[in-house]
């Protein structure tokens, strides 16, 4: 099954130029099933490969040679071991769903064709950058990912704020990705070749603590990028101007993981840097801590969702960061189910109250959209933590790896994971319980959503139940399927103190969720004036701690005016100016020698007795 | 060629009177003082061409500059005549001031150069000033000048009759002017 | 004469001359027959210089397609064409481009009414311009180099000058003085190159690959350098020689602007690596250092300046400054991956700047003006436009899979292996060359849709016929760049050595 | 030796007084003038030194410094005369249409 590995690049491919070049003419069916078929295939071949590698350390399979300049040498190839084959399952499983809910939700796009197309681009950019055996093939596929999550992000550009933040993404993606860049140039500057398996072969042989520690940091600048973690974290909460399914599909379960599963591949160069493991871990507690904040006061529903991906995804970084490796994948994996499902949930509420997406506004949907609402319930409870949901599995085997790492991190993450219940559980009872708040024709218009939009998501809430068991402390179906690759030292027994955690993480999830219900449900008047109380407290969180102005004023606004310096000014003036002033002053000397020409005989007279005197002083003094 | 005290004092005579001359032509208020001067100037070195054995120049110089050219420039005097007011200042600003200092430079020059004159340049010739006293200086002079320089004579009569034929020209076109 | 004695290179050089000809002789009226005959002409130069790469082969290092006859024996000049692995795809690429212009000159060219009228002059002139470049690209010999080199800049004086836009006089006559100037010294060090060969072999010659055997004092390499240096930089340009650039390139009408950045920014190039890592590497050496902090200069001066254009005509010309330092960079670097992306950046960057200087073009001509401001959401009403200048922004910022990003990312890994700090600096330019590319397409393209802009036509036939083989050719060798790194690899190689004989980087 | 010295020293200082004349005065006339005094003082010189080197090449050259003389003093006249017609000046800088 591994030869045909390829299939799963092609199908997309395909499915790319088709609708590409015939999108507008075969009609909205044609292309929603050329799309949806595309990657349901090649979901199949992921299902086969996923099948085929269990237990082999991986299989390369080249395709072609792609650039070869002196020694220079990079091949198009493919590297299928469990690790690429989980991602790429995982990948192409969640977009499946996703291209099928978007066939309702983007119904009636005059764009249909369009849509799908760069639907399908993206998830051949992302099977390549899983698929890559060396790091200029996962490269491409980085960028080509940031490049169709630019293009989804400003899908409705005729919005000014859509179009600016594809540009915002792309651009702080392109800055994380140089970091990339410079950790790929300096890995073939050490190594004279970029294939995965020689580079981790030769590793520990050649590189020196200082390089290994560069490399891996650049790397990681790479990974901060795409994985939207402090400080290139800003382009995500804007990233939600574009449609649903794309924040759930991108935004939510693919590309964003790209970071996280960059630093487990390379797991062999993080563990040699200690220093950049620590490095990891304190960023990706530290964001998680802070993303929760702020997800608390927001009032976009899909914001708070893009800020619970980032705090999210803050827990997989502090798993790798601690060694945890499988641990983060596992939590990745379950990730994807639910937080995709909430996204596609929330877009399902988008769908019935014509877009409206402030839970300020809504409210009291549980009698309108039953379905949506359980469903969404499901969500929550995943990403909260609460116990036989595939979150609380996930998230526990972190919190339990931090612990042994350094309490520290434990009590951050058990804090985030607290603030986790309490926000996520806010949005749940404003949204759905009490009266609502949506205007009058909005409420009756409100319809649950169609077929084709509920059975993905029921889909994925069975696997954000399911999703846990396959990791289950002994059990551990992942840790053994990626043991082959990531060689995950095995946690110590699961003695008492695990078992403890394991409560105490589950009383944490059930006490924010207690929180949560009290404020929002028992006493609404409470928040208002807690916020009133901590006035200065909410302002910071409501805006974002200033960080998008701070940006602003230390980057962007700077580089501005030295732009508009250099344009208006230095250009012209002193570069071109120096120019003209060579003309010009060409023309002054012509004139400055024309006024010895002035008629008078006596001058001339006297400029003959002057090359006189020249000439005999020559002579004299030779 | 030792000079003889006699001659010496002559010489010195002669040259005194000579820069009188050249001085006065440059100082004089008056143009018509100026043409005097050049006089005196011309007479005083027709005297010297005469004391260094070259008789007919000396006579041809009195004749020719001192004769001629004295007079012609008097003539012209006469139609342009000092009835303008005399000279506004005999130094006109910087150019005039320059030019003395650099006449006086020059000066220092050849000065400098005419002392550090060592022996003679070129090899002697063979008239010596006793062959030109027994042959006569006019038999000698004639024979090379129509001998050997028979066609830079030649030229120079053509060139005088370019000088006339021009000074014609110049006074009938000064005749139609009138007639406008 | 080559293996099969048929003088290809000649032919290629001096079809066009024969094509400027032939436009003469047709009727002034008959514009139909005038284009028909150019196209024609630069078809068939586009084929044979294609057979040309074909017939090379890629093993061999050195000099081939060589043709050599007596031009002027008594001072040593001889008429000596020849191509190696770094310049053979200049020539197609000449070729594409000069195609390209033809048919994007098929409407009527110029500001004014006399202007568009004289079409048989304007024809004449382009293809006068196209022997001039093709034979800087084959000349071996310095001085039928200088020949050609100079002899460009009067096709081009008239083209601009006549037939471009208001400002039209004072940007040529920068632009043809500024290249004059910077090249007067080249003829200079020329005429001392064939003293030296006088000196040391006795006979007076040009002939570059005699030139290259000569040995030379030190500090003569040096001067000649800078003197061959001036010249180059001024055409490429590098930073402080660059003004006459925005002028020229803004002023002159779409089709010499497509080949003003595509095909003559390359001739400064070419002549850095031909003229000088292969006839002065010591002197290359020496003035590396600076030429290196000059291009990193450039890079981040030139980024920052097309931030804030307003005009998206010099947007674009800014940024083909950026791009062609980072080049030059490569250039002074000299080892196997940098010289390898300066092949292939030539090349890829020729074809995307042509196709953004098409795509203004196609701007221009529907909204009358290049002030970005003017402009916004003009991809509803013109969606295969949009697309287009999507696909040709992408190349340009260097996104991976298309051409722009082989040659970008192997100058920044050679770059990179030789001076980190400069590496650093020039992948910044990457960042810089994303934010003002992708701004000025989010201001005209993207957006609420403009009044003025709601009626803009899509792209017709011609303007399709004109742009698909330039996106066709940017996607494929971004995918295939092998089909022009591996031709290139035996003479890359040899640089390589003689360079690394030399390399003043660690 | 030293006779000659003081002739060609004499003619040096008459050509000089000849020469500052010209500089200094604005009189076209005297100008002209002092020319002819620059003349003669290189006729003084050609005849002291043809005496010194007893050839009579110098004296040769004096008659024909002086046939140009004339000639040079009657055109030269002429013309001082017709400015004068046209423009009642003989001041030298009044005349300078020949401007460059």
């Amino acid at each position: 099954m591994l030869a045909y590995a390829w299939l799963m690049l092609l199908f997309p491919l395909l499915g790319v130029l088709i609708n590409a070049f015939f999108g507008r003419r075969i009609g909205k069916r044609a292309v929603s099933w050329v799309a949806c078929s595309a990657i349901g295939l090649s979901f199949l071949v992921a299902l086969g490969v996923l099948m085929g590698t269990a237990g082999s350390t991986g299989v390369e399979q080249p395709l072609f040679t792609w650039i070869s300049a002196g020694s220079f040498h990079v091949e198009f190839s493919l590297l299928l071991d469990p690790l690429s084959a989980l991602m790429a399952a995982v990948v192409t499983g969640v977009s499946f769903l996703i291209h099928i809910y978007s066939i309702g939700y983007m119904a009636e796009d005059p764009r249909y064709a369009r849509y799908f197309t760069y639907l399908n681009l993206f998830v051949f950019a992302m099977l390549i950058l899983v698929l890559a055996n060396n790091y200029l093939m996962m490269y491409v596929g980085w960028e080509g990912v940031g490049l169709c999550s630019y293009l989804l992000i400003g899908f409705w550009f005729e919005r000014k704020a859509a179009a600016d933040a594809g540009k915002k993404a792309f651009i702080v993606n392109r800055v994380g990705d140089m970091g990339f860049a410079l950790g790929i140039m300096l890995i073939f500057a050490m190594f004279g070749t970029l294939q995965f398996s020689e580079v981790f072969r030769r590793a520990p042989g050649i590189l020196g603590p200082a390089a290994v520690t560069a490399i891996t940091l650049l790397l990681f600048v790479g990974a901060t990028g795409k994985s939207a973690q402090i400080p290139l974290y800003i382009w995500l909460p804007d990233a939600m101007e574009g449609p649903t399914p794309v924040s759930a599909l991108i935004h939510a379960a693919t590309m964003v993981t790209a970071g996280v599963y960059m630093v487990a591949r390379n797991h062999v160069l993080f563990d040699m840097a200690p220093t950049t493991a620590a490095v990891v871990a304190s960023i990706g507690a530290a964001t998680a801590f802070f993303a929760a904040t702020m997800a608390l006061v927001e009032k976009d529903l899909k914001r708070i969702l893009a800020y619970s991906t980032i705090s999210q995804l803050g827990y997989m970084f502090l798993a790798v960061g601690v060694g945890a490796y499988a641990a983060g994948m596992f939590h990745l994996t379950t990730h994807a189910f639910f937080k995709a499902l909430l996204f596609l949930a929330a877009g399902s509420v988008m769908h019935a109250m014509a877009g409206e997406i402030n839970i300020q506004k809504l409210g009291g949907l549980r009698e309108k959209l039953p379905r949506t609402y359980a469903v969404f319930a499901v969500g929550a409870a995943a990403l909260a933590g609460v116990p036989l949901f595939s979150g609380f599995f996930s998230k526990d085997e972190i919190l339990w790896r931090a612990f042994l790492h350094s309490p520290v991190l434990w009590l951050v993450g058990l804090g985030t994971a607290f603030l986790t219940a309490v926000y996520i559980f806010r949005a749940l009872f404003v949204t759905f319980w009490g009266e609502t708040r949506a205007e009058k024709k909005l409420w009756e218009h409100a319809h649950e959503a169609p077929a084709v939009m509920s059975i993905p998501m029921l889909i994925l809430a069975v696997l954000a139940v399911i999703g846990g068991y396959i990791g289950l402390p002994r059990l551990s179906l992942v840790e053994g399927y990626l043991e082959p690759v990531l060689h995950a030292e095995h946690a110590a027994e699961a003695g008492a103190t695990e078992w403890v955690l394991l409560a105490v993480s589950a009383l944490i999830a059930l006490g924010g969720i207690a929180l949560a219900y009290y404020l929002y449900v028992v006493r609404p008047a409470v928040p208002a004036n807690l916020s009133k109380q901590f006035a200065p407290l909410y302002t910071l969180l409501s805006r974002k701690y200033y960080v998008d102005e701070f940006y602003m004023a230390v980057v962007v606004e700077p580089l501005r005016q030295v732009g508009r310096f250099i344009a208006e000014l230095f250009d012209p003036r002193v570069v071109d100016g120096a120019v003209n002033g060579l003309a010009r002053l060409a023309g002054v000397c012509g004139e400055g020698l024309g006024t010895l020409q002035n008629g008078r005989v006596r001058s001339y007279a006297l400029s003959i007795l002057v090359g006189v005197v020249i000439i005999l002083g020559y002579f004299l003094l030779r | 060629m030792t000079a003889t005290p006699l001659e010496t004092v002559l010489f010195i005579a002669f040259g005194a009177v000579a820069i009188a001359g050249a001085l006065s032509v440059i100082l004089a208020r008056h143009a018509v003082y100026s043409a005097l001067g050049m006089l005196v100037n011309f007479v005083a070195l027709a005297a010297m061409y005469i004391m260094l054995s070259a008789e007919f120049l000396g006579i041809a110089q009195l004749i020719v500059y001192a004769g001629a050219i004295v007079v012609l420039f008097l003539f012209a005097l006469m139609l342009i005549g000092g009835r303008r007011p005399a000279e506004q200042g005999r130094l006109t600003g910087g150019l005039a001031a320059a030019g003395s200092a650099l006449v006086v430079v020059f000066l220092a020059e050849i000065a400098y150069l005419v002392m550090r004159l060592t022996g003679t340049a070129g090899a002697k010739g063979t008239v010596t000033p006793d062959v030109i006293a027994q042959l006569g200086h006019i038999q000698l002079l004639g024979a090379t000048l129509l001998l050997e320089y028979i066609l830079p004579f030649e030229l120079a009569s053509v060139l005088l009759l370019v000088g006339i034929v021009g000074a014609v020209m110049l006074a009938r076109a000064r005749r139609q002017s009138r007639q406008e | 004469m080559n293996s099969t004695g048929f003088p290809l290179l000649s032919l290629i050089v001096f079809l066009p001359l024969l094509g400027a000809v032939l436009v003469l002789l047709l009727g002034r009226r008959s514009h139909a027959g005038i284009r028909a005959v150019a196209l024609a002409v630069t078809l068939i130069v586009l084929g044979l210089s294609l057979a040309a790469a074909a017939l090379f082969r890629p093993a061999e290092a050195g000099i081939q397609l060589a043709e050599q006859a007596p031009w002027i024996p008594s001072l040593g000049i001889s008429y000596r064409l020849g191509v190696d692995g770094f310049s053979l795809f200049l020539l197609p690429l000449t070729a594409l481009l000069f195609v390209i212009a033809v048919l994007a000159s098929w409407k009527p060219v110029g500001s004014d009414e006399a202007s568009r009228s004289a079409v048989q002059s304007y024809f004449f002139w382009l293809l006068l311009l196209e022997t001039g470049v093709l034979g800087v690209f084959a000349a071996l010999d310095l001085v039928l180099f200088y020949v050609f080199w100079e002899a460009m800049l009067i096709p081009m004086y008239f083209l601009i000058g006549r037939w471009g836009g208001e400002r039209r006089a004072y940007a040529t006559m920068k632009f043809f003085i500024y290249t004059m100037a910077g090249s007067a010294l080249m003829l200079v060090a020329i005429l001392a190159l064939g003293y030296f060969a006088y000196q040391s072999t006795g006979a007076w010659t040009f002939d570059w690959q005699t030139l290259r055997e000569l040995k030379l004092a030190w500090p003569a390499p040096l001067w000649l350098f800078a003197m061959f240096g001036l010249a180059f930089a001024v055409k490429v340009p590098v930073f402080p020689f660059h003004t006459w650039l925005p002028d020229a390139y803004v002023e002159a009408p779409t089709p010499v602007t497509v080949l003003l950045a595509g095909v003559l920014s390359k001739m400064g190039v070419y002549g850095f690596v031909r003229f000088g890592l292969q006839l002065f590497p010591e002197g290359l050496r020496a003035a590396a250092p600076w030429l290196a902090v000059l291009a990193i200069i450039g890079i981040l001066y030139a980024s920052l300046s097309a931030l804030m254009q307003k005009d998206v005509k010099r947007v674009i010309a800014y940024s083909s400054v950026a791009h062609l330092s980072l080049v030059v960079l490569g250039v002074v670097v000299a080892n196997a991956q940098s010289l390898a992306g300066v092949v292939m950046q030539m090349v890829s960057h020729g074809i995307y700047v042509a196709a953004l200087f098409l795509i203004v073009g196609m701007l221009e001509e529907r909204r009358g003006t290049r002030l970005i401001a003017e402009f916004g959401g003009l991809w509803k009403p013109a969606p295969l436009l949009g697309v287009c200048f999507l696909i040709a922004m992408l190349g340009a910022v260097g996104l991976p899979g298309l051409n722009g990003f082989v040659g970008e990312f192997l100058i920044l890994v050679g770059v990179f292996q030789g001076v980190r700090v400069y590496a650093v600096l020039a992948a910044l330019g990457m960042i810089l060359g994303a934010w003002y590319m992708l701004w000025t397409f989010q201001r005209i393209m993207q957006g609420p849709v403009e009044a003025r802009s709601a009626g803009a036509a899509d792209m017709r036939g011609m303007d399709l016929l004109v742009m698909v083989p330039l996106l066709v050719l940017i996607i494929v060798l971004g995918v295939f760049p092998n089909l022009i790194l591996v031709p290139a690899g035996a003479t890359i190689n040899a640089l390589v050595s003689q360079a690394a004989a030399v390399a003043w980087l660690p | 030796m030293d006779a000659i010295r003081y002739l060609l020293i004499l003619s040096a200082v008459l050509f000089s007084i000849g020469a500052a004349g010209v500089l200094i005065r604005r009189n076209a006339l005297v100008i002209f003038m002092c020319i002819e005094i620059m003349l003669n003082a290189v006729n003084l010189t050609f005849i002291a030194l043809s005496r010194q080197l007893q050839s009579l090449d110098g004296q040769i050259f004096v008659f024909m410094v002086m046939a140009v003389a004339a000639a040079e003093v009657a055109i030269g006249l002429g013309i001082i005369v017709s400015i004068f017609r046209h423009k009642p000046t003989t001041d030298v800088d009044d005349v300078s249409l020949l401007k460059g």
